[in-house]
C-alpha cells in the first residue's frame, strides 16, 4: 500500500472533523491544567486548513504538508501553533517531491515532524507534552518499516503507541508549557496537546486503511 | 455564559472595530493580519516598542498603544498567544529605522512566535531585539518548568521603557533598561472566581463559594493553591510576602506598587488592598514612591487581583513621570 | 460572598485610607464626618461643586475629586446617600467666597439629605445651589414615582461643570449649565449579574445563568424587566432607543456617547458595545463627537453596562476637552 | 399609667436590640423591592442612639427624642435618615420640657412625627413607605385617647393597627422611594420601611406594658 496526495488531503479533511467533533473536549482538558484554549486553537486552525487545500491538492505531497503548516503558523497560535506547524514543515521538507507515500517515507517524516518539535519546545518524552504521544508512535512505524509490518498494521500500530503516549501524560508533573505552572496539581490529568497528536494518527490509520 | 458579547469568534475581530472607532486619534488597527499602531507610526529615528499576546486582558497591550508607551500591539485570540505573521507586519509597520523591541511575556506560545517573527523580521533587515518579562513569583523557576509567567510587571515595562523610546535612547539602551526592570520587579495574583473563555464557554476552574486561588496567572488558569477565602488584610500579606522575599526588596528600597484588578473585581477593593500593601512594604522599611491602582491587566472577568512591586531609581521614576497618551495611561498630555 | 475587604461594616472607611495614602497628590481625606476634597481646597474665588452619594459606585464620586471637576465628594455606607452633616462640612471646607454647587441624584434619601445640607449651609452664610440629576429613562417620570433616577449623566455632569467652574463661571452660570446638561442627557442600564452589597452579605437580587435585568439603576435594584440574555448587539440597541426616543435625539445631533462598564464586566465587552451603539446612533443621523469608555460609575462587580448620550455643543465640546486632574479621569495635565 | 424618661430609654435600647434581630429581614425586604440596605442603615442608627443615650437619660423626653433625632439624622443616610430623624425630632418638639408621657401626649407625639414624614417624603397612605404603618397607628392613639382607652391597651391597639398597615403595602405598587423605580414589580412584596415602624410601635406596646 501506499497514500497518495488524495488520501492525505482526505486526511486532513477527516481530522479537521475530528477536530470539530473533539474541540469542547479538547479545550476541557485544557481547563484543567491550561488556559482553555486548546480545542478552538486547533479548530481555527485546521478549518483555515481546509479551505486552503483545494488549491494544493493537484501538488506533491511536500508541499500540502508546507502549506498546512503555514496555514497553522497564522491561525493557531498559542504554543499549539508554531508547535504543529513545525510538525507539518518538517515532515513537508521530508516529503518534497513525493506524490505517494510509503510505510518507511511516513515514518521518517514523522521523525523529522517530531525532532521539529523537541527542537522548538525543548521538551523530552516525561514532561506532559504531544511529544509524549508523538515520540513512541514515531519508533513504532520506525521500527514497522524495517522489520517488515504492513503499512496498514504498521498506521494501528502508531495510533495505539500515540494512545499508550496519551494515556501515560495522566499521571505526570508537567514540566513544560503552562500545565507546568501548575506544579503537582498538574498531575492526574492527560495533555491536551499529547490528545490532539493522539488523535491525528487515529485519523491517519482509520482514514487510510479503510480497504 | 454571562457576558455582553455577540458571537465567541467574533468578539477579537468587533473589539478591534469598537477600539478603531473610539480612538482614531490614538491608533490605527490593521486587519488580517490584526495589529494596533500608534496614529502616527512610524515614528521617524524613534526605537519602536511592539508587545502583544492573547486578548482577554484590556486595557493590556492594544490600551496601551500610543505616544509614550507602545508603538504597536499585536492581539491573539482571547488567551492565545498571536502568530509569527501578525508580529512580523506589525514590526514593519512601526519600525522607524531604530529598530524595534519586543516586549514579550514568559509563555511558551508568546515566546516562540515571538522568536519566529523576530527571525522573519531580521531577515527583512529591521533591527529587533526582544524581551521576556517573567515576574510571577507564584511559579518556581526551575529547570524544569516553563519558567515564570509575564504578568503584571509588563504594564509598569512598557509605561517606562516606552518614555525612555520617546526621549530618544537607543535600541540597546531601551532593552537593556527594559532587562533592568525586569530584573528589579515582581508580582503575584489571586483569584476570587475563574473567568470564562468565551470559546468554551464555561469556567475554566470551578471554586466553591468560601474558597480562592492563590498563586493564578492571568490566562483564568488554576493557581498553585486553593483554600478559604480571608479577610483582604490576609490575602493582601500572602501576595505581599512573597514577593518582598524573592528578589528581595530591602529596607530603603523605593518602589512603584502596583495593585491590579483582574477584570471583575471593583475599585473599591482595590484600594482596600492598596492600604494594607503600602503598611506591609513601610513595615519593611520599603518606601512607595508612586502606584498604580486599577484593572490594567485583566483576565477577562475575573475577580481577583494581584500586586507587582518593581525597584525605583530616579530614571525610572523620571520615565514613569513623563507624558503618556493611551487609552489606557494617561498623564501630561 | 465573594469579595476583597475585611470587615462589612470597614469597607468605606479603610477605602478612603486606601484613596488617602494613594493620592495625597490630588485629594484630602476628612474621616468623621467623612468627606474628600481638593488637596487645595478652598481654591479663592471658584464655585466649588460638591457631590456625593452612596459608596460602591467608584471612581464616581471621591475619583472626581481634583482640577477640573470635582472640589468635594461625600461618601455614604455602601448605597446609602450620606448625611447632612457630611455635606455640609464640605460645603463648608471648599467654598471658596464665590458660592458653592450641589449635585444630587435624584434618590429620595440623596435629595432629602442634600436639601438639609443645603439649608444648613445657606444658614451658615454660604451661597449654595443645588442641581438634581435624572436621566435614567428606564424609570417612567411620572407623579407617581419619586422619579427618574441620575446615573451615568452624573460623570459627565461633574466634568463639565467642573470645567466650567475652573473657568471662573459664576455660580448661576455653572447652575444653569448643569441644568442644561441634565436636560439633553439620558441613559439607560442592564446587568447580568446582581451586585453583594457587603452587609446584606447575599445578591440582592437572583438572575438565572441565562437572564438578564434591563433598566437596572446603579444600587443593585433589580431592573424593570427580565428576560433571556441577547446577543451584545441586541443589548445595545435595547439600551439605545429608549435613549434615543427619550429626549429625543435627532439627525444632525451631535453627541458625546459613554459606555460605562457596572464594575464586573471588563473592557473587552464595552468596545463590542460601543462599535454597535455607533452604528446605531449613525443610522439615525447622530453623530458621535466625544466618547468615554470604561467603568466610572458602578455597582460594586454587578456585571452589566450602561449607555449615556448627551447632546453636545462647542461650549460643552470644550469644557468636555479642558483639562482635568483626578484620581478617576485625567487629561491635558 | 403614664411613661416616663426611664421607659422611654427602656424603649430606644430594647429597639436597637429588635433592629439588631431583624437587621437581615428588613435588609432581604429591601433586597427585594430596594437596595438591601435597610436593616444596615438602621442598625447603624441605632447603634449609635444607644452610645448617646446615657448622655441624656435624665433630660426631659423632648430632648431625648431631639437627641435620637440629630444622632440618627447624622448617621443612617438614605432616605430612612432624614424620615426617622424627622419622625423623632417632631415628636420630641411636642414632647419639649416634659418628664412623663399621657396617652394623649404620646398620641400627639406621633402624629406630629407623622405629619412630618408626610411633609418631607410627600408620600401619602397607600404609596407603600412606612407612612401606611403609622398613620393607623396614629390615628388608633388619637381616637383611644378620645374614647377613654387605657395607654396600655391602646399601646396594643396601635401595635396591630401598625401590623396591619405594613401588611396592606403588600400588594401595593410603590409610588414612593426606591422601589417605585420597579412599578408593578413592586407589587407583592412588604415595604421595609413600614415594617421598621411597626417594629417601634410593637417594642413600644412591649416594652411599656410589661407588668
Ligand atoms: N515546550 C513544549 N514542547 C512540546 N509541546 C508543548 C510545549 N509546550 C506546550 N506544548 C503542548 O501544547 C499544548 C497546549 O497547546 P495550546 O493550548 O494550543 O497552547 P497554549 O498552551 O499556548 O494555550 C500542551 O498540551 C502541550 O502538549
Ligand atoms: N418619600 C417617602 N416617604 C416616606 N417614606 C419613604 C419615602 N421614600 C422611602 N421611604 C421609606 O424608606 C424606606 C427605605 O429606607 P432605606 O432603605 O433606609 O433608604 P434608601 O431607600 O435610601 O435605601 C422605604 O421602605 C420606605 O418605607
Ligand atoms: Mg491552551
Ligand atoms: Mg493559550
Ligand atoms: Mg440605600
Ligand atoms: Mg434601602
Amino acid at each position: 500500500m501506499t497514500i497518495n496526495n488524495d488520501d492525505v488531503i482526505k486526511w486532513l479533511q477527516t481530522y479537521d472533523q475530528v477536530i470539530t467533533e473533539n474541540k469542547d473536549y479538547l479545550t476541557d482538558l485544557d481547563s484543567i491544567i491550561g488556559d482553555a484554549d486548546h480545542g478552538a486553537n486547533m479548530h481555527r486552525g485546521f478549518q483555515a486548513v481546509v479551505t486552503k487545500l483545494p488549491g494544493v491538492q493537484d501538488k506533491d505531497i511536500g508541499s500540502i504538508f508546507k502549506t498546512v503548516g503555514m496555514t497553522l503558523l497564522s491561525t493557531v497560535g498559542g504554543a499549539g501553533g508554531p508547535l504543529y506547524s513545525t510538525l507539518f514543515i518538517q515532515a513537508g521538507n521530508r516529503l518534497n517531491g513525493k506524490m505517494e507515500l510509503t510505510l518507511s517515507d511516513w515514518a521518517e517524516a514523522l521523525e523529522a515532524a517530531n525532532n521539529g518539535i523537541i527542537r522548538l519546545g525543548k521538551a523530552a518524552v516525561g514532561d506532559k507534552t504531544m511529544v509524549d504521544a508523538l515520540t513512541p508512535a514515531v519508533q513504532t512505524l520506525l521500527d514497522a518499516s524495517k522489520d517488515g509490518t504492513s503499512f496498514e498494521e504498521a498506521l494501528h500500530l502508531s495510533a495505539d503507541a500515540a494512545k499508550k503516549g496519551m494515556e501515560s501524560t495522566i499521571p505526570l508533573v508537567a514540566r513544560k508549557g503552562r500545565a507546568s505552572y501548575l506544579g503537582e496539581r498538574s498531575a492526574g490529568h492527560q495533555d491536551p496537546g499529547a490528545t490532539s497528536s493522539y488523535l491525528l494518527l487515529k485519523t491517519a490509520a482509520d482514514v487510510w486503511t479503510k480497504e | 455564559m454571562k457576558k455582553l458579547i455577540n458571537k465567541p469568534e467574533d468578539v477579537v475581530l468587533e473589539e478591534l472595530q469598537g477600539i478603531e472607532i473610539a480612538h482614531p486619534d490614538l491608533v490605527k488597527i490593521h486587519y488580517d493580519p490584526n495589529f494596533i499602531v500608534r496614529a502616527d507610526a512610524p515614528v521617524k529615528g524613534k526605537v519602536a516598542l511592539v508587545s502583544g499576546g492573547g486578548s482577554g486582558h484590556e486595557p493590556m497591550h492594544g490600551g496601551f498603544v500610543g505616544k509614550g508607551m507602545l508603538d504597536a500591539a499585536c492581539p491573539g485570540a482571547v488567551f492565545t498567544s498571536p502568530t509569527p505573521d501578525q508580529m512580523l507586519e506589525a514590526t514593519k509597520a512601526v519600525d522607524g529605522g531604530a529598530g524595534v523591541l519586543h516586549i514579550v511575556k514568559n509563555y511558551t506560545g508568546d515566546v516562540m512566535n515571538f522568536e519566529m517573527a523576530a527571525d522573519l523580521a531580521k531577515g527583512e533587515g529591521i533591527d529587533v531585539e526582544a524581551v521576556v518579562v517573567d515576574d510571577d513569583v507564584a511559579v518556581k523557576d526551575s529547570l524544569y518548568t516553563a519558567g515564570r509567567r509575564g504578568v503584571g510587571l509588563t504594564v509598569l515595562m512598557e509605561k517606562i521603557v516606552g518614555a525612555a523610546a520617546e526621549e530618544g535612547r537607543s535600541l540597546k539602551e531601551v532593552a537593556d533598561l527594559a532587562r533592568k526592570i525586569n530584573s528589579q520587579g515582581r508580582s503575584m495574583g489571586m483569584a476570587l472566581t475563574s473567568c470564562t473563555v468565551p470559546h468554551a464557554g464555561k469556567p475554566t476552574f470551578d471554586l466553591p463559594e468560601d474558597e480562592m486561588e492563590i498563586g493564578i496567572g492571568i490566562h483564568g488558569e488554576p493557581g498553585r493553591t486553593r483554600m478559604k477565602i480571608k479577610p483582604a488584610d490576609e490575602i493582601t500579606e500572602m501576595l505581599m510576602m512573597p514577593i518582598i522575599e524573592d528578589l528581595p526588596f530591602k529596607s530603603g528600597d523605593e518602589v512603584l506598587l502596583f495593585v491590579n484588578g483582574m477584570g471583575g473585581t471593583p475599585l473599591i477593593e482595590l484600594y482596600i488592598i492598596y492600604r494594607k500593601a503600602v503598611e506591609i512594604a513601610e513595615k519593611h522599611g520599603i518606601k512607595v514612591v508612586r502606584k498604580l491602582i486599577g484593572p490594567y491587566i485583566t483576565s477577562l472577568e475575573m475577580a481577583g487581583t494581584s500586586i507587582t512591586m518593581l525597584k525605583m531609581d530616579s530614571d525610572l521614576i523620571k520615565l514613569w513621570d513623563a507624558p503618556v497618551k493611551t487609552a489606557g495611561l494617561r498623564w501630561g498630555i
